[in-house]
This record gives C-alpha cells, structure tokens and sequence, in this order.
C-alpha cells in the first residue's frame, strides 16, 4: 500500500508525462537554448526555445535530458505550457510555479493555478525535491535570460 | 552494559546471530525513531552511521563536567580535557593498530586526511614525469585532492581500471606500476560499489615499484578490523561518523619516518615550539600536524566509538553484515528489473542497483515514505558511475544493527515502487 | 528559559547587574563542579569557553533522534540533519551580521580558517616585494600561517608595533601601510593582553592604502557584538569554543567577492559538480570550501549557542563584564607584587599579570589547589612575551556568568602565592 | 590556608632552592653540556659538566635557566646530588627520579630514595608538573650522550 503522501507526488499525469514526455527533441532550430543541471541527483537537461523577435512569442520549445520522473514530467507540463505563450506569460507561470512549490505565500488561489501545474504541489512538503519540479522551469528561464548554463545547487 | 553478552560461544546459524546481536539495537536511540508513521529502516550506514548512546553520553559528559582547552594548561580541568583527548588518541592508536601515538593524527575528517598527504607529503615531492594512481571507484575524496595536487606539480593522475563486476584489474594495476609512479592511493572498501579491495597486495606491490600507499579507510573502520602494521600502508585515513562517531573528526595514520620528514599543514599554535618573527620552530609528532584547538570533545567522543566497537564481537558482527549481504542480494536480485552494481566476490555490507524504468531519486523518495532511508545518487563517485553507464543508482547499506526484516522493508517497498510505476511487471 | 528573565529594565548598579545575570550560571552544568574539594572559579574563558546546557542538549538531541549525513540524501533524516545544519549556518549568518550565507563558510576553526585565507587567497597572489601586515600582538594563529606563506611566495611579513600599554601604534602602522601592503591581519581583541582594537579604523585605512583586511575574531564573539557590514572588513574567523558552542567548528565569513574568486582549499566530496578523470568543476559558495561531511553536530551546536547569546541582554552582558574588569583590576593591583601586562584602556574582561619573584607555573598550581581555574604561559602569543621581556603570564579572563566573589577568591590565593613563597610581604 | 597537597609539592626544601640556586654560573670551561627546554611553560636551562675521562667522574656541574620554581629547585638539587658521582651513579639517579615522579612501579622502597630527591614525589599527583621536575635532569642525560638540545614535549 502506498502512502497518500506518494500517491499525492506521483499523480497520474507525472506518472503518464514521465513515461511519454511531450516535445523531447532537439529541434533543426532554435533561438534560445540553455542547460539545466541539478547536482544533487545528477539530473541535466536542454531546453531548446524559438521566440519570435516581433511578437515576443515562444513559437516552438522543446527538451532532452535525463532525470527523475519528477523533474522529466515536469519539463514535459513546462513545455505544453508555454507553447505559443509570450515570453512574459511563461515568465510570470514560472513565477506562480516556483511560489506553489517552494510553498511561497502569495495572492494566488489555488484555483488560480493551472491544474497541469498544480500536480506538482506536493513536493513543497518533500525539500529534497523542489529543485526537481523546478529545474526545467529555471533552465528556461536562463535561456529566455540568454543565460547558456544553470545549476541548481 | 549489552556488550557483555554477546561475546558466548560462536553460533552459525544467521537467526542465532542476528539474535545476538539484536539487543545491541537498544544502545542506538535513533533506531526507534518513526519516519512518516513507520519503524525507521536505516540503511544509510555508508553515508553516516549512528552513534549508541555510550558515545552520545560520553560527549555529553565531557561537556558537562570536563571541558576545557587542552595541552598548556596546569588547572585540573584542563588536565583532565588533556588526559581524555590523549587518552582517546590511545584507544584509537591501538583500534587500528598503529605502533605509535605519534602516528596517529587528528584531524576533521578523512578528507581533511587525504588532503593533509596530498599537500605535505606530495606537493613538495612531486612534479613533471610522476605519476599518482587512482583506482577507477574511488570516492571524490581520493581523486579531487590528487587532481589539485598534479594541476599545482604537473604530476599525473592515472587510473587503475575496475572489471565488469567492480574489483580492481590486478593485471592493469601491475602494468602500470613503473619507476615513475610515486603515488597510489586506493580505498579500502568502496562507497558506491561494496567492494572490499586487496589492499595489503597493493600495498606490496606499490612498495615493490617504490611507489607510497595511501589506503581511504572512510568505509572499512566500521567493519572490517584494521591492523595498519599488518597491512604497512604508508597512510590510512578514516573519519568519526563512518564508525559510530561523531561528525568532525578523523584519522590521519601515516608512518613515522614519512611524517617526520613532512612540512607541517596548517600554522597555528599548538604546531610550534617557539615563534618569534624571525624564526619559527615546528613541533614534534603528532602536534605538528594539529594546528590549533583540537576537536576535542570530539576525540573523545571517537575513542569511545572504538572502545564501544572493540567492546563487541567483531567476528560476530563481520559475519551477520555477510549474512544481511547475501540476503538482501538474493532477495534484490529478484525484484523485476533490478540490477546490483557492484557483484565483486569480496563485498562488504553495500547493495547499490539501479531499477529499470525508475529513476534512483524518485526509489529513494518513495522508499523514505515506507520508513527505508536508503541514499541515491551518484554518492561521490561520479567516475563509477561512468564506468557503469548510469546516471546514479539507489545504495542499502547495512551495519551490524541491522536486521533481515528490514532487507525485507526495502523489498517490498522496492515492490511497491514497481507497481506505482507500472514497470517491470509480469506480463 | 532562565533568558526572558533578564530583559527587564535597564539597571547599572554592578551588583545587580550581577544579580540579574547569576541564574544564568544555572545552564552551565560545570560551575558547580568541586574541584580539590572547592567550588570551581573558572577564570581560563579565553582559552574555551563553557557550554550551557541548550548548547549541550541540542547537540545530543540532534544525535539522539536526526544523525545523517547531509546535503545528498533524500530520505527525512538526510533532510531534516540538512535542514538543522543550514538552519545553523542561518543562526551564524544572523548573529554576524553577514550579509548572505554564501559567505559564512564553515570550518574546523579559526585556526583553519585564517590557514585557509592565507592559502587560498594569498598563495596564488603574493609573491616578492608584497608585504603582509601583523600585530605584534596576535596569537600564534594569525601568525604562523603568514610567516609560512611568507617563506612560500617569497612576500615579507612585517610587524605593527604596540604600545607600552598594550594598543597598536596607529602612527606606526599609518606608516607602514603603503602600495606594498597586500594584507593586514590583525586580532579583533588580544588573548594575552585584552586589548579591544579599533579595527574599523584599521580596515579603514588598510582599504585606503589598496590592503585586503583579515580579522582574527576568536576573542571577540563571546564578549562584543559583531557586525561584519559595519566592521567593513574583508575576512572574519572565530571558533566556536570560544562562544560557549562545541570545540571542532569554527567560521570563516568573506566577502562574496573575494571567496567567489579564491581557489577551492581541500578537495573532496561536496565542494565539487562534477568530476571525471579528465575535468573537474567546482561548487559554488559556500560549497567550494566545504569540503566532505562537514562538521554537522558541531555546526548545529554553535548555532545552538549562537541562539543562546542572541536570546540574552547582550549590553548587559557587557556592562557586567566590563564590571568584572573594573573590579579584577583595582584588587588586583592592590597584590603585593603584582603587575598588570596589557592596560590599554579599550579592553574585555581579560588580565594577565606577573607577580615579582614567583614564576606562573607555580601561581597556575597553587590556585588550582584552590579551586581557581586560570591559563599560565605564553598564551600562544609569545612575541607579546618578547615585547614586555616576560618568559609568561597568569591570565583570567572572564565571561559573563563570573561574578566579583570569584575575583575575591583569585585576589585571596594570590596574597596565599605570596605567602608560601615568602615574597612581597610587608616588612 | 594552604591545602595539604600544595604544602607537599612546596616542601620548605624546593622553596629554598628556589630562592637560592646552588652552582648556578657558566663555567669557563665544560667537557659536555646541553639546553634543556619546555615549551609547555617555557622553562629553559643549559646544564654544563666537566667530566673526568678517565675516572667518568663528572667534576663538575652547573646550571643557568628561567623556570617555575619546581624546575629551578630540581636543577639546583641535581647539581649537589651529581657532582663527584660517575657518570653511571648520575644515571641510576636520573633513573630513580624519573620512575619516583612519573608514578612507574618498580623496586625501589621509598627509603631507598635520597631525601633530597623525596621532596619532588608530590610531583606524581600533579601531571602537569612533572616535567617541570624532570626537565633538568633530562638535560643532564642529553648533555652526558652528546646531545645538544632536549625538548620535553
Ligand atoms: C586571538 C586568538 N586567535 C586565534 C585563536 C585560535 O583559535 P583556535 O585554537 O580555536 O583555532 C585563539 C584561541 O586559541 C585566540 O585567542
Ligand atoms: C570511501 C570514502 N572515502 C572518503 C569519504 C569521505 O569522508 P568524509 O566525508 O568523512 O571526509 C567517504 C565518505 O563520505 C567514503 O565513503
């Protein structure tokens, strides 16, 4: 029997994204690009970006990269995401993402959060694995940043 | 005191044993800790171990009825902080055997110890055309500081490949001891893989090729009996927490005639016989290389680990960890999609394995949630998990206080991780 | 908690600011020791300082129920030791003022620490022709480690004289600070002499003549409120023995600036990202100097204790201290005798005196058969014994839970000394 | 009011000696001589000898130094005890003394022991003061094998 504590972390779409990431690929292209480290458990990824100059729209993004399931999925969700969102939009859902899991007081409801990212509030209970739910989200900040490498001590 | 009543007549039988030594249980009050409403399982014995409460009263009292700064004082407290922390040095000198106390040098942890030869023995000696060898599974601890130290000399850090099945390649090690090697530092027992290394052989060989020998002793201390002398390592180095110490504290062993002859490391007091602007005198062995207030309830606290360790039946012990080794391989090994890394024949207490289809960090998280605190990661060894081809793997370690009930804890919970996953299930 | 019960009005009659401050003496388990049959008087706070009970039960506490190593594991005790050791290392930043805890790196102690600077800031900078300032009143610690990277790079340490009265020369060192000055390095207060040092004014002036700045604080954070933003300096080491926290730990605060660019010290475990065989990349801060299992008990033990002296009325404190001084001075004076090494008028609660006619050594014993705990010698300073042409001193030092009837009981064995050995009496 | 164990470690004897040293000059000439040195308090001594070749008489001894009051009057007390001794009567006495202060179990009943050299059995009670008894007559050993310097860490 697993704990609720577990089953609450690995919900079903972490489960289902882990297993069949969505945009994993590095694409012909691209505008941005950043690498993602975090070392306490070994997990990099790439995150690859087109952002149209005019518009300031992230028009295509996509990863690789090897990591636990939480950190794979929610590279997986950051990608769905932000897709065809401009650059301040995926800005300011990082924001709301990184506040919920860092378990941050804000004006927020909970219902304000988007349900794909709201799966991911459980691990603001589990400190040793923030910076997994948010390493994809850092390395895309970096990149829309023109930062090349990130790691997350 | 529990101690006494294990040291019966032998007993074969692995229940028999593990009864024996079940009661020991009661001396570490961490043991019955609950974790997320389950019996704490701790298998994270390579990382830390725990300390009984002998050696946590032991510091406590120290604390509360002796302490003082050591060595220049003529009151009685500091008299009898000095008697303690030497008389520590004593029950540590003779834990590992070392002819002399003034071999035996306290320092802030193994690292701290291997950084210690690395500067004073290495970085005056060596340079263009030397050689140091490494094996290829060794800690960060017994590569970073040779890295440094042949970036500063322009020595040459080699490697000493492991097989498939993680023991040192004999063959490749012989062939690459030659006359310009000067260095070999390997560790006793590995960290990430279990292995138990052929040290008194390499040393052997090492001295043959007039190479030194710096043996890492972090994960042997707490299970293997050390004898320096029967080994005649150059160097041996280990630290408090892998022995059911405390944390801040550690061994450097080095023989005589290499540590007189070494600069001191750090400036201090303590280390000098004199100071004046214009000149300063060095100390003698071991306050030459103890610079500076020692950790001195630490000491003390690590001489009662190896009073408590000695206090026990070592052989007993030895063989219930092989005991829960062989069983928590057997049992591992028929978790669907688990793989051990590390098969040597020659294996101390350590089962690390990697689970196809589930990333270690997210075995180790749901582990914790059933009780199991097992480590993932790459455990400072990077090099052996390139070796390997694996990001990172989960690692159960087991002390003498551990119990076959709790391999089965990790099993099942190693189950239920497949389930959750939905991997590796039968078809 | 005996703490609340002191922040009450201010009052400034010394005997009940005494009175106010003795139930503190109840968390300190060893004041009530006998020692040959009398109440102890610890006078020896200089060299160690006591530890109060919370410091003592947070340590077993953390032993007893959160023991595994840190910053790797992600199972709950793994976490919960991390967060007690980052909560410490919080409690630390606080109580110095700093401004990030990037630059709060935890050491073995201020002997490391300063060990470190010189080796990780200095090596790779000085070299023939720079100059490295000292006080002719530092402890062998702050002195040591420059002479020895003085005969490394070929830099030259120069000595900043003192006065009569135990206070640095300000005209001297204004003259000797010039282009050639790389860095100053002076204690915060002097373990020998007492002497307060105006090192705002010292850092101040070094900046302006291009000098980086390195205060040896061991004295200083169980007595002054220190604010390393306001001080301004570049470096800041202190011990945590020394501030009523475990021996085995101390700090080095840096600025940012200046460690982001410095090399790592040791090599190890924790203090890198990655490593291969071919290419190593360190951590960041405070990581790169952390190297392997650091001192975790120690460190959640020091923030224990600096907790405990935030929770006091530290300006009490001081005032009390500065009583104890006051009157320590005056009888001690009055001993036939008796004269007073280090007058500066900006002191702490330190006196160390030389009685005509009777060595220290003797004094040392003779009141420790009277139950009073005082340090004899060179106080590992002994260019400060040069400089007042004395082979030793007896020195008391006092913290804030000594009281004025403890200051009788050294004033009476010292007119005992006299007596035994038949010197400065009446005639 | 002094303790018992002062008064016995303080006899009327060493305080003495103390005050005034006996043969404490630099002789003109010297066959063997050595620095005697405790960095634990910082005493210092340099003992001289004259000894006699042919006889292993030691003719004559001196002393200079700073010291603590224990050190001075063991040095002093050494000088009268050694002086017309052969070298290997000096060496059973250094033997004497050293097992005497340092607590050792061996043969000798307390009898046996020069009063003299009695005084400094107190000593044993108080370890950090043995060496500072000891130390002159570690001196004397050095000087009588040729060694120039001794330190008693
Ligand atoms: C002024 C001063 N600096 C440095 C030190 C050295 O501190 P530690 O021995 O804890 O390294 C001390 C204390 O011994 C001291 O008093
Ligand atoms: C094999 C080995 N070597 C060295 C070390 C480093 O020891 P420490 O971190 O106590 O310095 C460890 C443990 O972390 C180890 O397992």
């Amino acid at each position: 029997m697993l704990t609720s504590r577990t089953k609450n972390l690995y919900q079903e779409l972490i489960l289902e994204h882990n297993k069949k990431p969505r945009n994993y690929r590095v694409p012909e292209t691209s505008s941005h690009q950043a690498k993602g480290h975090n070392p306490l458990c070994g997990d990099k990824l790439d995150v690859y970006l087109s952002v149209d100059e005019e518009s300031s729209t992230i028009s295509d993004v996509s990863f690789i990269g090897d990591g636990c399931a939480i950190s794979k999925a929610s590279a997986s969700i950051m990608t769905t995401m932000v897709k065809g969102k401009s650059v301040e939009e995926a800005q300011s859902l990082f924001k709301m993402f990184h506040d919920m899991t860092t378990g941050k007081e804000t004006d927020v409801t909970e219902d304000q959060i988007p349900s794909r990212l709201r799966v991911f509030a459980g691990v603001k209970d589990l400190p040793a694995r923030v910076k997994c739910a948010t390493l994809a989200w850092h390395t895309l900040d970096a990149a829309l940043q023109g930062e090349e490498k990130i790691s997350t001590e | 005191m529990s101690q006494a009543a294990i040291k019966t007549e032998t007993v074969h039988n692995p229940d028999q044993i593990q009864k024996q030594l079940k009661n020991l249980r009661d001396d570490f009050p961490i043991l019955s800790r609950k974790i997320n409403g389950r019996e704490l399982v701790y298998l994270d014995n390579a990382a830390s171990t725990q300390l009984p409460k002998q050696v946590i009263e032991t510091v406590s009292a120290y604390h509360e009825f002796h302490h003082s700064n050591v060595h220049r004082g003529v009151h009685t407290l500091s008299q009898e902080a000095t008697d303690l922390y030497e008389e520590a040095r004593e029950q540590i000198r003779s834990f590992i055997n070392a002819p002399s106390l003034k071999e035996v040098i306290i320092t802030s942890g193994t690292t701290d110890a291997i950084n210690l030869v690395s500067r004073c023995y290495g970085e005056p000696r060596f340079g263009k055309g030397d050689v140091i060898l490494v094996s290829n599974m060794e800690h960060h601890a017994n590569i970073v500081p040779w890295h440094m130290l042949a970036e500063k000399t322009g020595a040459e850090m080699k490697v000493i490949p492991i097989t498939d099945e993680g023991s040192i390649d004999m063959d490749a090690y012989r062939a690459l001891l030659g006359p310009d090697v000067k260095m070999v530092a390997v560790n006793h027992i590995s960290n990430a893989l279990g292995t138990i290394n052929p040290v008194k052989e390499i040393t052997d060989l090492a001295h043959k090729a007039g190479a030194v020998v710096m043996i890492d002793g972090a994960q042997a201390v707490g299970h293997e009996l050390v004898d320096v002398q029967a080994l005649n390592c150059d160097f041996y180095a280990f630290s408090g927490h892998k022995m059911h110490g405390p944390t801040g504290i550690g061994i450097l062993y080095g023989k005589e005639e290499l540590l007189k002859e070494m600069k001191p490391n750090r400036g201090g007091g303590d280390m000098i016989l004199s100071v004046s602007f214009g000149e300063i005198t060095y100390a003698g062995l071991p306050a030459k290389f103890e610079a500076g207030t020692p950790p001195i309830a630490q000491a003390i606290g690590l001489g009662a680990a190896a009073k408590y360790l000695s206090g026990l039946d070592r052989d007993l012990m030895y063989q219930h960890e092989q005991n829960l080794l062989k069983y928590a391989t057997d049992k591992l090994s028929s978790v669907p999609g688990l793989r051990i890394i590390g098969t040597s024949p020659e294996k101390t207490s350590i089962v690390s394995f990697v689970l196809d289809g589930v990333h270690p960090h997210d075995i180790g998280t749901i582990l914790d949630e059933n009780g199991v605190a097992v480590r993932t990661g790459h455990h400072c060894a990077q090099p052996v998990m390139e070796r390997y081809n694996v990001p990172a793997t989960t690692r159960a370690s087991m002390a003498f206080y551990n119990t076959f009930s709790e391999i089965d804890a990790l099993y099942d919970s190693l189950l239920k991780v497949n389930e959750l996953f939905d991997v590796n299930q039968p078809n």
